[in-house]
């Protein structure tokens, strides 16, 4: 198991020792120790797009959160056996091909694309919205790519929450909403945290939806460690971004143990 | 005796399965109730019911003169302390217990006065700021129990409430909710399908099979005067004997004929339902068998012996007459012990 | 209930949103006009043109080839990794560890395997891509197989002993039987997570191997022909299909 | 844990070790007489930048066995070709500035020209390009230049002349022009619409080239290196920065797709074959540059992908109707060479990343 465990933690180790060493001149590396990739990190330029990215990613959990949820909540209300067909319908897009899903938006949302020719042809507006290769289509378009992704952990919180927890409450004169605020949510509240780091981080880290659907236009911390291997070829500062990219999800990985504890009161 | 709750003429249908047959039961006040059944005989679908967890397809539940068939479960006078506790995993002790008031919007002060003296009265007042899952067993059914009584409701309904005890905690318990409920006036409906439990609690039991009350009565009752065969030998140990009596004597099916002189009618298809303490082993017994089985319980002993009367029968000796198992044996009976029990 | 009707209408609402565009795909592999947004006609060109692909076919030959090789792996991998997390380590940190694979950020994982394999001059191809897959489709098994393994009775593993199976015997008899849903869930999990994996595939894939995900964003990239909606639609397809048959023998495993 | 600790610090140190040994080596010499049919030959090229049977075609004059791979664009192919360890890659396609880097890495092959017999079909003009003077590592496949293709039905009476119609253009086509987003042809249209070299390296020209495609990225519909011919046909754009070839798959579908190199000057693109110097199939590569230059072959090879070929003969034989319908095929050798040609840049190359990375994200 030690030799299983050693090739996962292998390639971590050797971006982690990459991002010490210095870029090349024509790619590759120069063996010899810098910080300056940490540095660099810093930038304005670089943090700006971390911004951007974390700006946008927090959109994509917030959405996915306020729909994910009364989704996840409604399954659990259905009878078993349609709940499992409802999980299915969830992940069935899931399980299409990530690229083809991403390139139906364009087709949706293109200034010649249905959204635009619907919006005309009722005349609600006489013309085309910019609607893709905007900041909203790449939210838009990781939003669906990772919705399920915060439906099922929230599913599977919810399931696994005693039926009886709810009835209690109403029994001792909660009001049904007031049984899903104190006692349905709290008690939900580490599966959704799942919920928002499996939506959040591969938002951050995609690069695809961006270039699909943002047009180039819209630059994310994924685009900009994939273009510092393929295209800079600076192979040093991309991974001290991959793993930067890395320490924040141990971070919100922490966090969210440090909640669920805390609401919990164990570990 | 005033009536506090009258439940009439109750009938509810999961998938055309009826779970409640026309259930109709009066509790009075202060009483101390027990539902008693095997599961699946409808119990917990009339505890749901009352708590209004469930609708009724047909019926009236009257509490205090009010129907409440339409009243939602959190406006009911009513609460319930389920099975499993339900306590909620993210509240402390007090805030549980505190739950119902806060609910009702009571002031802070009573709230606090009302819950404090609540947990020093169950034996939990050094609790207070515990988590539910730190508890033992018997410390959260103490917490289960003062949540559901401390809003004062008419009723307290429990659910199967000392099936997640040990038998230690569980006889403890017994005295305690019997003492609690002296304690809080408030009137206890306990379903459980253990009859012990329900027959040293229990001022008067509910027998349920198969969505139907098959008698209502106290404890004593039950057992000296089952009202069918069904409850007969749901409660306690007993040998039902079925044939028909003619002149003094219980014809059995098979032809063996056995003494019964008590009152019926002649020629009436009857069960005979003997206790174990009315049969006696003894040498001048005219009924012969082999012992297939001993149970010893200290003072006394149970033994199953095969009599070719079409089913084994159950007596009681005492310790120092222990059989062995294979060993020959010789009973009789008085005619006139035992109980005569017709098909409802 | 009236709370299901209200919720009812979200479910409703949900499965549009998500359906919408995978429906949008499937009627425009139909449509006879090369443009995507301009229905000219019913047509099935697009399919007999997507058979005549060759480099389609081939990509399909090798997301197989690496789905089925990466699904035998980490399927085996994943059982053994969770029981070794499971029974015989009590760190948290090397659990966390052994899933990390699973949560880690794709773009980061890939980047990582592609400096190892290039650290050790591994000539990049189909191995490195079923290598790469496994590491972290093992993680998803491991952490679907390590759910099991909590809820089985472990007095189950001691009965078997205790009526005179050998461990091994057990392994094979007791334990590997009373996983089976975890590892046909783990298995086809591992299989559509590895035939539709793109980054990981883009970094440590060879030149002359592409899969079929490698395939479509070439195509998606170069011009949108409607060949791409028919392959999507054909893809779609076969998603149903798997995810028909693991519902129905995870069932039926689940009954045994 | 402790054998793990020991893997670990091997792998790493390996790392290190193939790290440093991954340049220098010499040139073994090839031999004339190899047997090509044992040979199978790996090429990866452009996506559509070729015949789609040449792999066939190749296959039965030579012997070899051959395989294409596709790449998107000369970033991705470096990559590749970069990471250290063998990519299995025998020739690659890239452009002229990339081709000078992987010399300069020591990554290609010095061409052995005697196995070459058909480099004399070559342009003499293209014999002499700046970013490898006399064709040693890399041969001419195809050239041309960049330009804005555009809707001509749809900007009649405002046909642009000028990168300034690109980049700053009329309120009626806001939001309707594409921009290439490869980093020397994100530059091209802001440097040479400022009169500056397409290589310059001088950071305050620079700068302002920044501020000009921050100023134009407003207007933009996306930055699109690959469909944006589609988009010119499907009338989401109306003007697209492009390369001259790409531009006429827009025009077969629709006459009025016109293409036009601005007043202010463009470049000169040439994108060559390289032979890897890791390739295990170095006989088989040079005849397959060799096949290439085959002047009806080459002619074949323009035919299909309606770029120019730098090779005279090729050129000659040619359908004539090509010449008429796209534009670009009738440029002369002379006309490509008054534009500027694109060149390694070196240290540079981070600068004008940097830039780009402002630009796309700013």
């Amino acid at each position: 198991m030690g030799y299983v465990i050693a090739f996962m933690v292998l390639p971590v180790a050797i971006i982690a020792t990459y991002s010490f060493f210095q870029r090349g001149q024509y790619g590759g590396i120069v063996y010899s120790l810098t910080l300056d990739n940490f540095a660099r990190a810093l930038d304005s330029l670089y943090v700006g797009i971390l911004g951007t990215s974390v700006a946008l990613s927090s959109t994509v959990t917030l959405l996915a959160l306020l729909i994910g949820f009364p989704t996840a909540l409604a399954i659990t209300k259905l009878q078993p056996q349609h709940q499992n067909i409802a999980l299915v319908l969830v992940i069935l897009p899931f399980w299409t091909n990530f690229l083809i899903r991403t390139y139906a938006w364009i087709v949706l949302l293109s200034s010649e694309g249905l959204l635009n020719q619907g919006l005309l042809g009722l005349g609600i507006i006489s013309d085309p919205l910019a609607l893709l290769y905007t900041p909203g289509a790449v939210v838009m378009g990781l939003l669906y790519a990772y919705l399920p992704l915060m439906v099922l952990p929230i599913y599977a919180a919810l399931s696994r929450i005693d039926p009886s927890l709810r009835e209690a409450a109403i029994d001792l004169g909660a009001s049904r909403f007031t049984a899903l605020r104190q006692v349905v949510f709290p008690l939900a509240i580490p599966g959704t945290l799942v919920g928002c780091v499996f939506v959040f981080v591969p938002s951050v880290g995609n690069f695809i939806v961006p270039e699909l659907l943002g047009g180039g236009k819209t630059v994310m911390v994924g685009n900009l460690i994939r273009d510092q291997f393929l295209k800079a070829r600076d192979w040093p500062f991309g991974s001290v971004l991959a793993i930067a990219m890395v320490v924040m999800l141990v971070l919100l990985f922490a966090l969210q143990a440090r909640i669920t504890k805390r609401v919990l009161g164990q570990g | 005796m005033t009536v506090l709750l009258d439940i009439h003429n109750v009938s509810k249908a999961f998938d055309q399965l009826a779970a409640l047959d026309n259930v109709s039961l009066q509790i009075h006040t202060n009483e101390f109730f027990a539902i008693l059944g095997p599961s699946g005989s409808g119990k917990t679908t009339l505890l749901r019911a009352l708590a209004g967890f469930e609708s009724l397809d047909s019926g009236q539940i009257v509490l205090d003169g009010q129907d409440v068939a339409d009243v939602p479960p959190n406006e009911r006078p009513v609460n319930l302390m389920f099975q499993s506790y339900a306590l909620f995993p993210h509240m402390t002790v007090f805030d549980n217990v505190a739950y119902g008031l806060r609910r009702e919007k009571r002031p802070q002060g009573e709230i606090a006065e009302r819950v404090t003296s609540l947990l020093a009265t169950v034996g939990l007042g050094d609790m207070a700021t515990r988590r539910t899952h730190q508890l033992s067993g018997g410390q959260k059914q103490r917490v289960a129990l003062a949540r559901a009584i401390v809003k004062r409701p008419k009723i307290l309904l429990l659910d199967e409430p000392l099936s997640a005890l040990d038998r230690k905690v569980r006889e403890d318990m017994q005295l305690e909710l019997k003492r609690l409920q002296h304690e809080v006036g408030i009137t206890f409906v306990v379903v459980t399908h253990d009859q012990e439990e329900a027959m040293s609690m229990a001022d008067r039991i509910a027998v349920m099979d198969q969505g139907r009350v098959e008698q209502v009565a106290t404890p004593v009752e039950l057992y000296k005067n089952p009202g069918n065969p069904f409850v007969a030998n749901f409660i306690g140990t007993s040998t039902l004997l079925r044939g028909h009596l003619s002149s003094g004597r219980l014809h059995l099916t098979n032809g063996v004929k056995v003494p019964c002189s008590l009152p019926s009618e002649d020629g009436a298809e009857i069960w005979l339902m003997l206790r174990p303490e009315d049969i006696s082993q003894t040498p001048a017994g005219a009924i012969t068998g082999t012992v297939i089985s001993t149970n010893f319980y200290g003072p006394n002993c149970l033994v199953v012996a095969e009599c070719g009367l079409e089913i084994p029968v159950k007596y009681l000796v005492g310790n120092s007459e222990v059989p062995r198992v294979g060993d020959a044996t010789k009973i009789s009976w008085a005619g006139d012990t035992g109980v005569v029990v017709r098909a409802s | 209930m009236t709370g299901v009707g209200k919720l009812g209408w979200v479910l409703a609402a949900v499965c549009f949103f998500l359906y919408a565009p995978i429906a949008i795909v499937i009627v425009m592999s139909f449509n006879a006009s090369k443009i995507p947004f301009q229905w000219t006609g019913f047509s099935t060109k697009w399919y007999s043109e997507l058979f005549a692909n060759a480099s389609v076919l081939e990509g399909l030959r090798n997301s197989l080839i690496v789905g089925v090789s990466t699904m035998i792996l980490s399927v085996v991998l994943g059982v053994l990794l969770a029981i070794g997390i499971t029974r015989h380590s009590t760190s948290s940190a090397v659990q966390a560890l052994a899933l990390a694979p699973a949560i880690i950020p794709d773009l980061a994982l890939a980047i990582g395997l592609l400096a190892l394999f290039s650290a050790i001059s591994f000539p990049l191809g189909l191995t490195t891509v079923i290598l790469s897959h496994t590491i972290f489709c093992m993680a998803f098994v491991a952490a679907i197989a390590r759910g099991r393994i909590l809820q089985i009775d472990p007095a189950l593993e001691e009965a078997a002993l205790d009526l005179g199976d050998t461990p091994r015997g057990v392994f094979f008899r007791v334990t590997v039987p009373s996983l089976m849903p975890a590892i046909i869930a783990g298995a086809l999990l591992a299989f559509t997570l590895s035939f539709d994996e793109f980054v990981i595939t883009f970094f440590t894939n060879g030149p002359s191997t592409p899969t079929l995900p490698i395939v479509i964003y070439s195509m998606v990239r170069f011009g949108v022909t409607p060949e791409i909606n028919a392959l999507a639609s054909l893809v779609l397809l076969f998603s149903v299909a798997i995810v028909l048959i693991s519902q129905r023998s995870v069932k039926l495993s689940q009954s045994i | 844990m402790s054998r793990t600790t020991i893997s670990l610090s091997v792998l790493v140190g390996s790392t290190l070790f193939l790290g440093a040994c991954a340049t220098g080596g010499g040139s073994e010499p090839l031999d004339p007489n190899a047997d090509l049919s044992a040979q199978n030959l790996v090429v990866s090229n452009w996506a559509g930048y070729y015949p789609e049977d040449l792999a066939t075609a190749f296959e039965e004059a030579v012997g070899s066995s051959m395989t294409i791979t596709n790449h998107a664009t000369n970033e991705e192919i470096m990559a590749k070709l970069t990471a250290g360890g063998d990519s299995g890659i025998d020739i690659a396609f890239v452009s002229g500035q990339f081709a000078q880097a992987l010399a300069n890495q020591d990554l290609i092959y010095e061409l052995d020209k005697s196995l070459i017999p058909n480099l004399a079909n070559l342009a003499p003009e293209a014999d002499n390009l700046s970013y490898d003077p006399g064709n040693k590592f890399s041969v001419p496949y195809a050239w041309g230049t960049t330009g804005i293709c555009y809707r001509s039905d749809l900007m009649a009476g405002n046909e642009p002349t000028s990168w300034m119609d690109l980049l700053r253009p009329d309120d009626m086509y806001k939001g309707k022009v594409t921009a290439l987003a490869t980093e020397r042809w994100l530059m091209l249209p802001a440097q040479k619409a400022l009169g500056y070299s397409v290589n310059t390296q001088d950071e305050g020209e620079m700068n302002e080239v920044k501020d000009l495609l921050l100023e134009a990225k407003g207007n933009l519909l996306a930055y699109d290196d690959t469909t944006f011919y589609s988009r010119l046909v499907s009338g989401e754009a109306v003007m697209t920065v492009a390369w001259d070839g790409w531009c006429n798959y827009g025009t077969i579908e629709n006459p009025d797709i016109k293409f036009v190199v601005p007043s202010e000057g463009s470049d000169l693109w040439v994108d060559t074959m390289v032979v890897l110097k890791s390739s295990k199939n170095k006989e088989a590569a040079h005849a397959f540059i060799n096949f290439i230059l085959e002047p009806t072959n080459h002619a074949w090879v323009a035919e299909n992908i309606l770029y120019k070929v730098p090779n005279q003969a090729a050129m000659d034989a040619v359908l004539p109707g090509l010449v008429g319908d796209f534009p670009n095929m009738g440029f002369t050798a002379a006309q490509l060479l008054g534009y500027e040609g694109l060149v390694d840049l070196g240290n540079a190359a981070a600068l004008y990343t940097r830039l780009a990375t402002e630009i796309t994200s700013g």
